[in-house]
C-alpha cells in the first residue's frame, strides 16, 4: 500500500476515527455548531459549554470520513477547558500545521498527524471542517 | 483472469483512441457515470474546428461561415439518427441534461401547471431531474409524487399506475439510475402514461452511451442527454422533443438567432428548434458532439451491452469477496454503474485509498441525496464502468479494496 | 501604405498565434464582432484538458478530479482580474452574454418588476440585451423604455436622465454597439442611474477583448460577456454582478452541483455562485476561456485601443473614396466595428463579392434590427478589426469593393 | 475579379435586378404571397391574380438582394399567363435547374443564370427564395 496513504491514515487518525473523543449528543449546550460541507456530506454538531470566557466542556456527534472525524474528535479533545483565546490561538496552531510546511514551527503530535492531508489536496477540506466552523464561531 | 467469450468491442483497442490512457497509463478510470473520457476524433474535431474552420454560424456569407453553419446543422442529422428521432426539428441543441430538462419544465409545463395538480417522478431521480419539477410544483401549488421503488432499486410498477391519475400533469423518470445502475422499464412508463395522456420526460444521461435508443419507439414526448456522458465535449446537449410539443412551447431564454422578426415593441421568435437557441451557441462542442456520435456509431450497441453486462457482472461478483462491504442496487436489468459501502468506512475514504492506486471512482451522493435517504446512508463509492474498461481494473479496484479493509480494521 | 508608428501590438506577430491563418493564408478576417479566432494557447489548452486532465469537477476525490477543479476555480481569478471585479465570488460562469442577461432578467429584476414600472434600454441594444426585458415586459405589464440617439449612433444623454424616473426598475446598456462601433458612457449611465437608485446592467460582449474594464470603478451592478468574443471558446460566458445582488438572487435554473441539501420536499441552495452553476457546466470551455484571457493579459490594453484607433480610422477613411459608400454610425468615441451600405446594392451582394476574395465580413442586421428600422436601412455591411487585423486588409477590402461598385453600376 | 463572381452577376441578374419585372404593389391581388428569409431580411409580396386555374397577371414588391430580386422578376415574368400546372411544372423546372447540374436537362436562359448560384451555397436560398413560398402556394 501506498505509504502516504499509511502517513494519512495512521495511528491518531485511525485511533480516534474509532474511538471519537466526547462523541455524544448535549443537544442543550449553551452553543451548538454545525459543521458541513455540502459536496461530500459530512455533517458534524459540535456542543459546546462557555461560561466564563472558557470552553467547559465540549461534545460533538455526527457523521463523516476518517478524517474529518478524526479532526473534530482531537478538536474536540483540544479544546475543551481552555480559554476563548487560548481556543483561537489553538484553531490557529492547527490550520497552520495543516496548510503549511512547518520548519521548525513547534507543533503537536495529534495537529501534524493531519499534515499528511497535504498529499490529498482533496482531503483537505476534511481536515479543516470542524476547525474552520470553530474558528468563525471563536472569532465572532 | 481470462476473457471467456470473443468480442469485438475489444476494450485494449478502443483505449487506444483515448488518449487520457496514454497520459496515464496506469489510470484506470471508473468514473464514466460522471463524465467519460474523449476519443481523440472528438478531440481533433474540436481544435480542428477552431484551427481551421471557425466561424460564427447562421447568418455568414463568406465560405468559413457557410461551412461552420453546415458541419453544425448536419449533427442534428446525426443525433437524430442515433435516438431514432423522425427529423432534425426534434432536436434542440442544449448546454447539457440539466438545461434540456429546466426547458421543458418552464416551456413545456408550468403553463399547464395549477394547483393540485402532480407531477411524478421516482425515487431515483438525479437532482437534475428532481429539483426543477419540484420547484415549478413549489410555484404553482402542485404536488411532487415520488414514484417509490423496491430495496433492491426496483421501480415499484403497481405503486406507479396506482399513483397516475387524473391530476397527473407529467411524469419524469430517469432511464439509468447513475446511483443503482437500475434500467427503468422507461416503455412501459409512458405507454402507462400515455392511456392517461400525461406527457412522459425521459432522462437518458446514462443510458446514450451504452444502449440503444429509439424515441420513437419508446414514444417519450421528451427525451434528454449530455455530450460529455456520450464521449463528447462539455457544455453541449441534446432536448429530443415531439414537434407537436416543440412547435406549442415558447422559447424562455430570448437573444439573437432565434427570432424572425423584431421592433421595440414586440418580438415574433423563429420555429422550433431555432426558437430555442438563443445567442451564440457551443459550436465547437456541438461539432465535437457530433464526432462522438460518429465514434459511439461505429459500434454495434449489443456488443457494447454484451461486454457491459459481462464486465459489471464480474465487478459486482468480485466486489462480493471484498468482507462486510454492501452493494447498494441490486436490480434485475442493470447497467454497469456499482454503488456500494462499508458500514465502518465513509466513501471518501474509500475514495482516497482507490485514488492513492490510481483508481479512479466517484464517492457522495450522486447528486441523489434523497434516495441516500431512503437507502439510509451518507453516501456510496461508486465504480461505473464503460466499453475501455477491463476486468484487469475491476480486479486492481477489488484488490485494494481488500487491503484498505485490512488495513483499517 | 507604411505604419506611421512604432507598435508593440504588431498584429503580424500575433496572428502567428493563431492556426486559421495558417490553414487559410489569404484570409481577411474581418468578422471579429460576430466571433474572434482563437489563438493556439487556447486551443491546445482545450484540447490538453481532455487528453491529459479531463475529469468531471467539484466531487471527486481522485487526483484527476482535484486537479480538474482547482483549474477551473482559478479561471475565476483570472476573470475577476480581468474586469475588477472584488472576489471570484462575483464571478458567475455562464454559457455566453445571452445567458447572463436571461439569468439577471429572470432571477434579478423579474420579482422586482410590476405593472407600471419602467426599464430603460438604449436604441442600439443587441437582440441578446433587448428581448429578455421587452419580454419580462410583457410578462409584468412593465414598459420597455428606449434611450434615443443621434445620426451619429450617439445616445441621448439628455433623453436618459428626462426618462430615468421613480418608475425606472432598471437600466440595460450596451458597451459597445456591434453595429455601429459607438462606445457608450457607461460610467454616466451608471452614475446617474445610482442616482435614482437605479440598477444598471452592462453588456460588454463587445468591450472586454479590446478595452480596459474595471467594473469596481464603473460601479455597473451587473456585466456580461462572451467567450467566444475575446478569443475563447464558444459555449461560455462571464456574469459579474455585485455580491449584493448575487447573494439575495434566486437561482433559476435546478440541478446538480448548486444545492446545499435535497429531499424530495425541499431544497436548500448553495451560495452564490454555485448556485447559479446548475449541472456539469462547460469545463472545458472555462479552461478555455482562462487561456484566452491568459492571452489577453499579455498585452497592453493602451496599446491595443492606440493600434485600433489607428486601424479604424484608417478604415473608415479609406472607405470613403468608395463610391456611394455610407457609413452608418459616426459617433465620436467609437471602436474598430464599422457599419456601411450602398443605396443600390444588398448588403448580402457586397459580402458575396467580398468573399469571393477571402475577406470576411459579416451582411445583415446584426441582431440590431429595431435599430436597423431606425436608420431605415434592411441591413448593413459589417467589417469589424481585431489586433490582428493589418492596414493591408483595409486596402483589399477597399479595392474589392471599389471593383464591385464599378462592375454592378 | 473572381470568375465565378462574374458568372453569377452576369447579364440576367443584373438585368432583372436593375430593372425588375412588374415591379409594383397589387394590395387588390386575389392572392399575396410572403416570401421572407429571416436570416438576412430579404422580403418581397408576390402579387398574383388567379383566374380560371390560370395566373392573369403577377407583380411583386420589396427588398432583398441582386439574387434574390432577380429570381423573383425572373419568376414573375415566367408564371404571368400560365395555367396552374404550368406554373408548377416551371417552379420544379427552375428548382431543379438551381440544385443540380443540368446535364443535357433542357433548361432555359433565364433560369440557368442562377445555377451560377451553386458555386456560392450562402446565396442559394437567395435564389430559391420566392420560388420555394410559390411552389408551396401552387402545391397547395
Ligand atoms: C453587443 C452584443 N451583445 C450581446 C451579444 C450576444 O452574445 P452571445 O451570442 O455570445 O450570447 C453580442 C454578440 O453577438 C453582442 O455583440
Ligand atoms: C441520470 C442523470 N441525470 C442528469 C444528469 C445531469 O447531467 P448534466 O450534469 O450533464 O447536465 C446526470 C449526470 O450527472 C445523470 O447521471
Amino acid at each position: 500500500m501506498n505509504d502516504k496513504l499509511k502517513q494519512l491514515y495512521k495511528d491518531v487518525i485511525l485511533k480516534h476515527n474509532n474511538d471519537p473523543f466526547h462523541y455524544d449528543k448535549k443537544e442543550n449546550a449553551t452553543h451548538v455548531l454545525e459543521a458541513y460541507n455540502p459536496l461530500c456530506g459530512d455533517k458534524f454538531k459540535v456542543f459546546i459549554e462557555v461560561e466564563n470566557d472558557a470552553i467547559q466542556s465540549i461534545h460533538f456527534h455526527g457523521y463523516g470520513c476518517a478524517i474529518s472525524k478524526a479532526s473534530t474528535s482531537v478538536m474536540v479533545q483540544a479544546l475543551e477547558n481552555q480559554s476563548i483565546e487560548d481556543a483561537k490561538e489553538l484553531c490557529k496552531n492547527f490550520l497552520f500545521a495543516l496548510h503549511h510546511e512547518s520548519e521548525g514551527h513547534p507543533s503537536r503530535e495529534d495537529f501534524e498527524a493531519f499534515a499528511a492531508a497535504r498529499e490529498f489536496p482533496g482531503r483537505l477540506k476534511c481536515a479543516s471542517l470542524s476547525w474552520d466552523e470553530m474558528s468563525r464561531f471563536l472569532e465572532g | 483472469m481470462q476473457l471467456k467469450y470473443k468480442i469485438m468491442v475489444d476494450p485494449l483497442i478502443i483505449r487506444q483512441d483515448f488518449p487520457i490512457f496514454r497520459h496515464h497509463p496506469n489510470l484506470a478510470y471508473l468514473d464514466n457515470a460522471a463524465t467519460m473520457q474523449k476519443p481523440e476524433t472528438v478531440i481533433q474535431g474540436v481544435a480542428n474546428f477552431y484551427r481551421k474552420e471557425n466561424a460564427n454560424i447562421h447568418r455568414g456569407v463568406y465560405q468559413l461561415a457557410i461551412e461552420a453553419t453546415e458541419k453544425y446543422e448536419r449533427v442534428r442529422h446525426r443525433a437524430a439518427s442515433l435516438i431514432g428521432a423522425p427529423s432534425t426539428k426534434n432536436i434542440v441543441y442544449t448546454s447539457g441534461t440539466t438545461a434540456g430538462i429546466n426547458l421543458v419544465v418552464q416551456s413545456f409545463l408550468e403553463k399547464r401547471l395549477s394547483k393540485d395538480d402532480e407531477v411524478l417522478i421516482t425515487a431515483m431521480e438525479h437532482h437534475a431531474n428532481l429539483i426543477p419539477w419540484q420547484m415549478v410544483c413549489k410555484k404553482t401549488g402542485a404536488q411532487l409524487v415520488v414514484i417509490p421503488m423496491n430495496e433492491r432499486g426496483e421501480l415499484d410498477m403497481d405503486a406507479f399506475k396506482e399513483r397516475l391519475s387524473g391530476r397527473t400533469k407529467m411524469v419524469a423518470a430517469v432511464h439509468i439510475s447513475n446511483t443503482l445502475g437500475s434500467i427503468n422499464p422507461v416503455e412501459d412508463i409512458v405507454d402507462l402514461a400515455h392511456k392517461r395522456g400525461v406527457p412522459v420526460l425521459i432522462d437518458g444521461a446514462q443510458s446514450v452511451a451504452h444502449y440503444p435508443i429509439d424515441v420513437k419507439e419508446m414514444d417519450c414526448d421528451f427525451f434528454v442527454f449530455s455530450g460529455h456522458k456520450v464521449f463528447g465535449p462539455t457544455g453541449v446537449g441534446i432536448l429530443y422533443g415531439k414537434e407537436e410539443h416543440l412547435s406549442s412551447m415558447a422559447p424562455v431564454f430570448f437573444g439573437g438567432d432565434m427570432i424572425r422578426e423584431v421592433s421595440f415593441e414586440d418580438t415574433i421568435f423563429a420555429e422550433h428548434p431555432q426558437k430555442f437557441e438563443a445567442g451564440t451557441t457551443n459550436i465547437a462542442g456541438i461539432i465535437g458532439l457530433g464526432y462522438a456520435m460518429m465514434f459511439l456509431q461505429q459500434y454495434n450497441k449489443k456488443q457494447i451491452v454484451k461486454y457491459l453486462d459481462e464486465l459489471g457482472g464480474y465487478a459486482r461478483q468480485e466486489l462480493k469477496s471484498v468482507k462486510s462491504l454492501k452493494i447498494v442496487g441490486k436490480a434485475k436489468r442493470k447497467s454497469p454503474i456499482i454503488s456500494f459501502h462499508f458500514k465502518n468506512i465513509h466513501p471518501h475514504d474509500v475514495a482516497t485509498f482507490l485514488g492513492a492506486e490510481n483508481i479512479a471512482i466517484r464517492a457522495g451522493h450522486h447528486c441523489t441525496q434523497p434516495l441516500m435517504d431512503i437507502f439510509d446512508i451518507p453516501g456510496t463509492s461508486r465504480a461505473s464502468f464503460t466499453f475501455y474498461n477491463t476486468f484487469e481494473e475491476v480486479d486492481r479496484m477489488v484488490k485494494v479494496l481488500k487491503e484498505m479493509k485490512k488495513f483499517l480494521s
